[in-house]
């Protein structure tokens, strides 16, 4: 009879069912109800914006979009985890984090939109822009995390990842590299059940994706990522684990891709319009309202008040990117590098004579 | 014979493949229900089944590491990378494998394989969408690369990349995946990868590209033609091993050269053809010749990769300085 | 309070102590006299073969040499475990198991002496030449493993891995692939301790190499890699389930690199000696030779029979090698494509004349 | 000041860096109690402390992400891969993020990393050890690519490469790493990443090469100077971005020029070289320039590696060939 060496468990964790009923213990921040109204407030303003974004790329004022329909809930609840020193590493869906750190509506839309300055988020420091390249930027929050470690900084890097992420050696190595050196990072698999058209059970036989984290040692736990207050639950206690020093967590959010992977995707092609139905009964928006109404929180007025003022944020922004115009064409070549080396120098010259001569719309 | 864009035309090789060769396999992310996000592979999994279509896991050294292992064991497999900015994770397999295998074991052991990407700029795409990188795996020994520029071609190539006993790295030009039709004959028939293309002939100067750049520069030619010059128009087609007898034939004949390619300047093949022809046909050479290519830089998100990409304009600037010497 | 969604055990299985005592049920073949006859006489075989191999190197007959002291018991139990239809993807190390399937001793040699007719492999076809490039070979295993399922042939292909190997991606996406198709693919992880200079505490937090499985959701086991009869036991079993078409299984053999890395290498530099020792009285052969002889299986005059057969055929092959002269230079041409291009013709050319101008030794 | 080898001028360099920069970390394999298996690394972790030289875990596309993620957050890594040819798992990191991570973002986040290894054939090691891949990195734009030939310019370059904010590939030839001794100051001066060095001065021909093969370029220089032939000798040093104004400088005055490298000839970048002199001194050229090169094979296992590299005698020869025209 072999004998048994290692022993490992991965718990699930709801607070709130998709009804908005309290199924288990709520985190500390559940008492701080001016926390949750902004927390609320913040992932209806992502939803409105989403869909404006989808609706230009409809009518042809954006590029491919992907949209973040479904997704609210996690993406607010890792934006409001963490501190502004902190640093985030996003795949390319993660607006409503994004838009809670800094980075400006009018600078998601430029990004789609096809220019280089949709990246250069004036308000947001130090985080990454969007990682396309799937699984690469889980190894740049490990290696943040690590100069964070090196140089004794409380600080802590989040990555998120998609469940088709999660197939790519990267993201092993990146949480391989955590465990080893024990780094304040958190890989959030953002398990959306799809990778374009690819099912999760086409992409793994891995019943979890929070399991991924026992290849490394380290802690993985799943966690129903349409529930606002259990992404805070488990996302506060990985934190805190790692700005204590205490190493690495797995956190497999469950939730849903509500819209098409991008708007260049037709998922009706490989997907069945029950399972979506389904997905929309569990959707994050609808039991974090009710929760708050219930309490008293939230009222109807509110949300009308606060939807018209995003709106106006969002035509702003708008605004602001249909303002803004194609780039310098200097600019590819002058932040190629620090400084101009000579024979960019002479392309560069040669790019702006063939404007001269031939422009573009 | 209806007329088929270049993207159906591949389709068209590989449903010819499967139908005949029951040791092809296609593999590759999304290829299966969705049929590819350019609809490539578009009902061949319908048609041929899930044991000859298979959607991979998300990891591009894993699909190309696993081309390997079952072209090594007797399999011709198709793998598709959906954009060519995620085909560098493929390259250690490719480079330490795929191109190695045949030389390592001395012929035991071969690989078979294609590996198609799309290639390219032009076509509004998202970040990391629009690369060129045809000269990384043009400078790989044991590994052709092709890249067709017209339906016909993608078709005749393509099959011909799948017969070929030894690794092809098959770049699709995503700029001309639906923008011209032509009619293609289901006829199985391949092209030769050990030729160029002679696309027009002309006695004034050469211009050499491939892929989407062949729009442009046949459309440079024309815009030479109206002005007295005749420009002869190769597709290089092949990119490695290139097939330089019909290059130096021309340049014997002009006298004059250019290449145009999408990708950036510094090594990138333009220097490559460059370079030969003036190691072999220096004193053929009436004028210096000249490249109009990408600059080096990254490929700009859309709204600046028309300044990226070598325009008509470009060309013809470049034509006149050779003309001009 | 969470919920457990998933739970996982890693069993360790040994059946031999290292006295050569029983100390769990024997696998069938433990009943089958010859055959246990066969794999010792293999285990001294190799070992004969690689000091012979270090000796040469150290005498400058040799190019730098990747010893396999220490591994004997798990190789041999890897190749008499195998059919010689199934397909073996080694690492650089795995002469045992080379040597049972069909590689030849001078092969062995003429891989390290610089010559790539090492891996032509007269006597056996379709196993993969040694794969330098850390990890590679894996996904080739899972590749060769998928065209079998794919044209049905009840073939089963098997990769080893070095603890460091379990680092590489490219091992996950194997991994992953063999879980999604439930391929007759074993993956062999040979934990030596060491990669190089890096111990195993620097390589993953993880506690064992075995669990790395649960993150592809495919079976995962701990052996005693120097117990030859566990290596049995638990190849058996995973060999017999994917010949089923039951799927994939990790192995994660425990064992130690008893040499330094490589010829080249000087293991001093970064562990100590009474770790090697403690280590030496692990080594598989005496628990075996023991068992043997408590059993009237084996006796010294045997074994000093069968250590001048070695010797001589060792020798033979020693001479083989040493006879074989430099390749054809054309060969570096003709085997880069099935059929020559023109520019490498003219290149073959070049090189040809250049050798005729100036040779070389 | 003593006379030290290539190796021990990087390991110099190194501790100097270390040394004065606190934002420096090594990280690699087996870089630390065992001092790097080439021994560039010999004593620094007993010198700096584990904080400061970094053993990882065993995966190169880790190394080269890990180093982007501390480089963009303010530090300076040094990261070695342990042979070249297995940088090729770093190239989806160092061509989709490290050159590319400063235009992305308009200067916001940059990547003053360092990625070093050694490259090239010759000195008997093992498969998959030998190969010369400069030219894949050459291609990528917003990388500098840089390979020293004497234990100076491995000091002075390596400093150097540190310094600059933008990530900086540095190939270190392992045949030279024990070849010659050369005085080394450690005076912490760096050498420009923006010019190639000028190592013979010559009127009759100039013979460019780098790395390893500047010791066969030299000695063939010496040759021909036996012959009443001087060539001056330019060592590339960095070998992207080029400086291409001392190369035509040279040219301009020789009117001959031989590129000489280890790499294969195909998209090497010999290729390069010789188009842009073709291109922009077309007519400064006496006869037509001419590469000596690797093959276009797979680096052969050591017993043939000699016949792979460019020997004296093919230098020679092709020196024959450019000044008979
Ligand atoms: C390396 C790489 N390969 C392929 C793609 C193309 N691609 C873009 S998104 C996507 C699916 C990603 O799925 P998942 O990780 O689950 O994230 P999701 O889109 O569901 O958020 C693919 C294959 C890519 N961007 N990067
Ligand atoms: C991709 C890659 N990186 C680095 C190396 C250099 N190298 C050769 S063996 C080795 C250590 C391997 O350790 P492990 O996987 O435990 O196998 P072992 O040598 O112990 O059998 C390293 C780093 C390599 N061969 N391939
Ligand atoms: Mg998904
Ligand atoms: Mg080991």
């Amino acid at each position: 009879m072999p004998t048994i060496v290692a022993h490992f468990d991965v718990p699930f964790v709801r607070c709130l069912d998709p009804e908005g009923r309290v199924v288990d213990d709520l985190p500390a921040v559940a008492s701080d109800t001016e926390a949750l109204r902004a927390m609320f407030r913040a992932i209806l303003r992502v939803r409105l914006f989403d869909a404006k974004a989808v609706a230009l790329q409809r009518t042809g004022q954006l590029g491919t979009y992907a949209s973040c329909l479904g997704h609210e809930a996690l993406h607010v609840g890792i934006g409001s985890a963490l501190r502004p020193e902190d640093a985030f590493f996003p795949t390319y869906r993660e607006y409503g984090t994004q838009l809670w750190r800094g980075v400006r509506m009018s600078e998601i839309l430029l990004f789609w939109g096809g220019d280089e300055r949709g990246s250069a988020f004036a308000d947001q420091p130090h985080d990454f822009p969007w990682a396309v390249p799937i699984g690469t930027q889980t190894l740049h929050a490990s290696g943040a995390a690590l100069a964070f470690r090196l140089r004794r900084e409380p600080r802590v890097a989040l990555a998120t990842v998609g469940d088709g992420g999660t197939s790519q050696g990267d993201f092993y190595e990146a949480m391989n590299a955590a465990g080893v050196w024990s780094l304040p990072v958190i890989f959030v698999v953002v398990n959306n059940r799809w990778a374009i058209s690819v099912p999760l059970a086409k992409q793994t036989a891995a019943q979890t994706l929070a399991q991924k984290a026992i290849a490394a040692g380290i802690p993985g736990v799943q966690v129903d990522g349409n529930d606002l207050l259990a992404v805070r639950a488990v996302l506060d206690e990985a934190v805190a684990r790692a700005r204590r020093g205490e190493g690495p967590t797995v956190i497999e959010a469950l939730t849903y891709r509500l819209s098409d992977h991008t708007t260049a995707d037709d998922a009706r092609r490989y997907r069945g319009k029950e399972e979506v139905e389904r997905a929309w009964a569990e959707e994050p928006v609808v039991r974090l309202r009710r929760f708050l109404v219930e309490r008293g929180l939230w009222t109807d007025a509110e949300e009308k008040r606060w939807t018209e003022r995003c709106q106006e944020e969002i035509e702003e922004a708008v605004r602001t990117y249909l303002g803004t115009g194609t780039p310098p064409l200097e600019d590819i070549f002058d932040h190629t590098f620090a400084t101009l080396p000579a024979g960019l120098a002479a392309q560069r010259a040669e790019a702006l004579a063939a404007r001269e001569s031939t422009p573009h719309g | 014979m209806a007329k088929i864009t270049l993207v159906e035309a591949v389709n068209l090789a590989l449903a010819h493949a499967l139908e005949h060769d029951p040791s092809v396999v296609l593999l590759g992310e999304d290829i299966g229900p969705n049929g590819g996000v350019f609809r490539a592979t578009a009902g061949l999994q319908e048609r041929f089944g899930e044991q000859r279509v298979l959607d991979t896991p998300l990891a591009e050294s894993m699909i190309a590491g696993l081309a390997i292992g079952m072209a090594a064991m007797g399999l011709k497999p198709v793998a598709e990378i959906q954009f060519s900015g995620f085909v560098y994770p493929t390259i250690d397999q490719i480079i330490n494998h795929a191109g190695r295998l045949r030389t390592r074991t001395r012929g035991r052991l071969t690989v078979p394989m294609v590996l198609r990407t799309p290639s390219g700029a032009g076509i509004h795409a998202p970040e990391h969408h629009s690369e060129s990188n045809e000269a990384l795996f043009a400078h790989m020994p044991g590994v052709r690369v092709v890249m067709p520029s017209s339906p016909q071609r993608a078709y005749g190539l393509l099959l011909a990349a799948i017969r070929d006993p030894d690794p092809v790295v098959f770049f699709e030009p995503t700029r001309l995946y639906r923008l011209h039709k032509q009619e293609v004959e289901d006829s199985g028939e391949p092209l030769p990868l050990d030729t160029c293309f002679v696309l027009r002939e002309g006695r004034d100067l050469t211009l050499v590209s491939w892929g989407a750049m062949i729009h442009e520069t046949l459309e440079a030619a024309r815009v030479l033609a109206d002005t007295g010059v005749e420009a002869e128009v190769i597709d290089l087609a092949t990119l490695s091993p290139i097939d330089y007898e019909t290059i130096l034939d021309s340049v014997a004949r002009t006298g004059r050269l250019v290449v145009v390619h999408e990708a950036p300047r510094t090594a990138g093949l333009g220097g490559e053809i460059l370079a030969e022809v003036a190691e072999r046909a220096g004193y053929d050479l009436a004028a210096p010749p000249v490249r109009v290519t990408g600059y080096d830089v990254v490929t700009p998100l859309f709204k600046l990769e028309h300044d990226f990409m070598p325009s008509v304009a470009r060309i013809v600037a470049g034509a006149r300085r050779v003309l001009e010497g």
